[in-house]
């Protein structure tokens, strides 16, 4: 079916749930959404029925399920927004406007995905229609394990879980050749680090997802520029948050 | 009197309105998502993106901040230019299901008119909202706003060059905004915008930084409500064009009590960035109050 | 270099001080209730309600609204006037177990002098807090502070006639603050006190009528941190006296981000008002806040 | 026991239930409070632990048990303040500072006490520090009613309840020389219309509860003028609420 642009309404929480330390899981009835959205896309949620905060908070679909009308998000508790969002319980209403933004541009073949801290949250979607596929995932402690695809590939700072260092170590032995789709999705830095350690050859197969505070999420606000390498900006919301690695200046990424 | 229960008006500078809800500046480019979304049905006017002569990339990133009680930003004027928004913008904007008014931002008084004078060319717009109170760029913005012999030139100049109605939006950031609003319906102004965002600062103390890359940020909240109101009130009594009110629009009763204060107009800016719909829900919030009167 | 991190300030004006945090004008009496109360403690200086030469009966009520998000106040200056402010008050203010600042206001620079020249009779008071910012009055108030030349003259006057350390406190509702400050500055201040309430107004759409008797009032609120942080870290970067900052301050982190955006101490107000101990929650919230750094 | 000032503290709710339609009696234990509270003094109450709204509100005490160190108000359900008070659960904390204000002036005799609307709260603790004492009150509909003390003589406008008219209609038999003391609590209008009708003969006896918005309730803000009739304002907060009938200037009140 056709999408055809972003929903804002209220949906019912079907359940918001720990998944792991600091890390919640919330499911919401959203059926015009769940049959629009995309792997990669994004949907703004409101944290709070009164005034404040005054703006929502961007979370990428963890998973989706159109038959039943549902889609999935998994956030990190990280201030106040999330904060409230995780009190949320079931039967409470959430307003939430999506799906927003592109998503990755899905392909047939095989895919690298490499997530840093809580940026393996949207892989699960993605790896729903992916062929075949790798999943890497770093993280400083080890929390957020659990919330990882069966068969991920692990590093932690702090050697608690899978190989001892930095999502990077783990790609020196990477077979770039053998991917015809890379994603990456975490902070920042992590992904300037990814995409220095890639292959020229390769570099027009990566793909990153973006983040960026968000003013409005539906484009119009220009609140959340991305450094374009052919100068000037992009916008995180409308032209991303899913780019190609090459079209992104990571010289002005901090 | 009370222009509220009296019925609330339903054209603006001879434009048929289907209520008092106006889109703020910069809150909504120029209109095409929102009407993408089927969301312009009960909004009055469309006030565009500042357009500028140049192309602007805008102030460097981070440059939203949410406080929690209210919105920093300093885009910095972000936008395609004259150019492309004569070319790309404008005609696509030509099927916009409510009528455009332009916002445009330039850094002298001669470029603002010739920057009028080049957007007469452009299209069906209804008319122009002079923006002399941005507070995120370093030259122009509300440094003309808070200089009411600056307003008087800028109006002037834009007057010349234009027959399209005119709004001049005026700053809270010093000077005297009833004098400013003097000065433009003495040059010409058809209504004065009360008012832009406020200058806002948020620092993180343990780095001792701002947290927006420029420092200094526009600072919207609904809090500042009854800032706005004071500043619509002051105002509407000193001239006879008419007000828009814009700032601290949240609710239906924030959009009556910016009417009661003398406000002909009220534009919804960071509540609509929230919720697009915003529009729609005051209008029906509207109707259920004063269906209690 | 972030002031905050590196330690608090112990002393301001060479008075040893708890911390950071004094009581604003208008919000704690002469400080006697508070002393009452053993809520002291923790303040560093009180500013006094302030002083008019003539007793002032203040303006009609309703003088306080709740809007909310913030508070709308029409107090009007209401005091016992400087006779009795002379004979009663003080006497009985000279046991107070913290220093207190006298603010005074008046309606012609010449009235400053001779009212600071008659409380320079008075007592043991630490310094003088010359307000040209109330929004509340017809007659000075904020008439002066809009205006550097004004400023500049009233803090002269006041200037002459006491060697006691001076701040003066500065409006945020028109003009040019950092002009204001420099102007202080350059003639003869010890201090500038940034800010005073914004001007508000609420208005009640049924009938179309303020809720406050006077129209509009000063409002505060902590929603309202920001516009504060902007003004003190503008002030901060022009003058080299110490910075005061005075509106929005609830929660210890406010503080300290005050203080890394310039200020030298922290008023509270508002917070005040709902909160008698909110200056020792502050300062404990403040150790504990700088524990963790 | 000497009074020692107000008390800043945080209390627990007992109870909060409804009285009456949108009229609510909330218990706080607060031992400090209630071992120095006076009939006719009032709290603060803070009605959130966020920061909005941004004051606390004024209440009676409507009755006092220094035994159990528990305290107890009535109030309607007037605005956002009263509808968060509202809502509090046993064992929620409310910060509440008191007592506040000067009470009634007590003194041995009978009392003559009038209400209106809600200006019933606080006499049942005025009636248990009373010898003897007649109770009137008049509503709009009835509501409150059920929160008067039993034997109270009502009036309603609409008849439902008690004589149809105002409270005022009441007092037409009334053997004023009878009463030591009369005390008058209600809106401003009705305390007006209940002086303007007393002999003047027993005016000397009459107190009344002045109502005012309230900025702080402990005598800082000047933002609880009361009209004197010795020019000028008092302070209702501290110099009240309570004020001898001939202290107040009724020209000047609203
Ligand atoms: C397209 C997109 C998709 C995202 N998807 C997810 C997701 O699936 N799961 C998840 O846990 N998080 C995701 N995030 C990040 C998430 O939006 C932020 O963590 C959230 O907005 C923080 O809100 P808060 O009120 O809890 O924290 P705040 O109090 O607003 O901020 C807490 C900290 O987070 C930082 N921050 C705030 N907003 C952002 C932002 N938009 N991007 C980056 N940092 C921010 C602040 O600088 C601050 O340090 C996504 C962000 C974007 C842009
Ligand atoms: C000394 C004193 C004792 C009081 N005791 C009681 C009591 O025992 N029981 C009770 O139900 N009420 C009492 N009141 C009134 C009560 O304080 C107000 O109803 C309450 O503050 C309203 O708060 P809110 O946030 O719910 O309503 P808001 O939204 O603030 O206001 C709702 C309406 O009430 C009016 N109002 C607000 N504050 C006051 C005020 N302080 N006085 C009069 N009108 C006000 C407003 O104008 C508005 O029309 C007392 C007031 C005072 C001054
Ligand atoms: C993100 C953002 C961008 C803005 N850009 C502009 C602009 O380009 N031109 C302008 O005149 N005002 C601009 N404004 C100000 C708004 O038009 C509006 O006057 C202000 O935000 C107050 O209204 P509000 O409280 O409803 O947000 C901007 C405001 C925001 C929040
Ligand atoms: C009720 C009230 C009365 C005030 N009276 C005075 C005053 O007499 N003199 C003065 O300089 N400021 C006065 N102010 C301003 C405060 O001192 C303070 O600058 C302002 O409220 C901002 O601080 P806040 O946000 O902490 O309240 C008053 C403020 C309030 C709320
Ligand atoms: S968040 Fe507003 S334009 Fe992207
Ligand atoms: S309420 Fe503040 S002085 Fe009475």
């Amino acid at each position: 079916m056709s999408s055809s642009g972003p929903v804002d309404s209220d949906a019912r929480v079907i359940a918001c749930i720990p998944a792991d330390e600091g890390i919640f899981r919330i499911a919401l009835e959203a059926p015009r959404i769940a049959s629009a959205c995309r792997p990669g896309q994004f949907a703004m949620l409101e944290p709070s029925p009164g005034a404040f905060p005054v703006s929502r908070r961007p979370l990428t679909f963890s998973s989706c399920d159109p038959e039943a009308g549902s889609v999935t998000f998994l956030f990190d508790v990280a201030g106040a927004g999330t904060s409230i969002l995780s009190r949320s319980v079931e039967g409470d209403s959430v307003r939430i406007l999506g799906p927003l933004g592109r998503g990755w541009e899905t392909a047939p073949g095989r895919w690298l995905m490499v997530a840093g801290g809580l940026g393996i949250a949207g892989f699960p979607f993605l790896l729903s229609t992916a062929d075949e596929a790798v999943v890497m995932a770093g993280t400083r402690t080890g929390r957020g394990t659990s919330c990882c695809p069966p068969g991920t590939v692990l590093a932690t700072e702090d050697g608690s879980v899978g190989m001892r260092g930095l999502v990077t170590g783990l790609l020196e032995d990477v077979e770039w050749d053998s991917f015809d789709s890379i994603a990456v999705c975490g902070p920042s830095a992590m992904m300037r680090a990814v995409v220095a350690r890639t292959p020229p050859r390769v570099l027009g197969r990566v793909q990153v997802s973006m983040e960026s505070r968000m003013g409005c999420g539906w484009g119009v606000c220009g609140g959340c520029p991305v450094p374009s390498s052919r100068g000037g900006f992009m916008s995180c919301c409308k032209d991303g948050p899913v780019f190609r690695a090459c079209d992104v200046d990571w010289e002005r990424i901090s | 009197m009370n222009p509220v229960t009296e019925g609330l008006p339903d054209s603006f500078w001879g434009i048929p309105v289907p209520g008092p809800v106006a889109l703020a500046s910069g809150t909504c480019g120029f209109g095409l998502e929102l009407d993408a979304m089927g969301l312009l049905e009960d909004v009055a006017l469309v006030f565009s993106k500042a357009v500028t002569p140049e192309p602007r990339d805008g102030n460097a990133p981070p440059r939203i901040h949410d406080t929690g009680y209210g919105l920093l930003n300093s885009i910095g004027l972000a936008n395609p230019g004259l150019d492309r928004v004569l070319s790309e913008v404008l005609p696509a904007a030509a099927g916009l299901s409510r009528p455009l008014v332009l916002n445009v931002a330039c850094e002298s008084v001669s470029s603002f008119g010739s920057t009028v004078a080049a957007l007469e060319a452009g299209g069906s717009h209804a008319g122009y909202e002079v923006n002399v109170s941005c507070p995120n760029v370093e030259a122009g913005g509300m440094a003309f706003g808070v200089d009411p012999a600056a307003v008087a030139s800028v109006t002037r100049a834009v007057r010349l060059e234009t027959r399209r109605p005119i709004t001049v939006k005026l700053t809270p950031n010093g000077g005297d905004m009833v004098s400013a609003a003097k000065a433009a319906e003495d040059s010409g102004a058809d209504a004065v915008t009360v008012c832009n965002t406020f200058l806002g600062m948020k620092l993180d103390w343990r780095t001792g930084r701002p947290v927006l890359a420029r420092g200094v940020g526009g600072y919207s909240s609904p809090a500042l409500l009854p800032l706005v109101v004071a500043r619509v009130w002051q105002v509407g009594r000193a001239v006879r064009i008419p007000v828009i009110a814009s700032g601290g629009v949240w609710e239906p009763g924030d959009v009556l009590e910016l009417l009661a204060a003398g406000a002909s107009l009220v534009q919804v800016g960071t509540g609509l960035l929230r919720r697009p719909s915003l529009p729609s829900e005051l209008a029906a919030g509207i109707r259920e109050l004063l269906c209690g009167t």
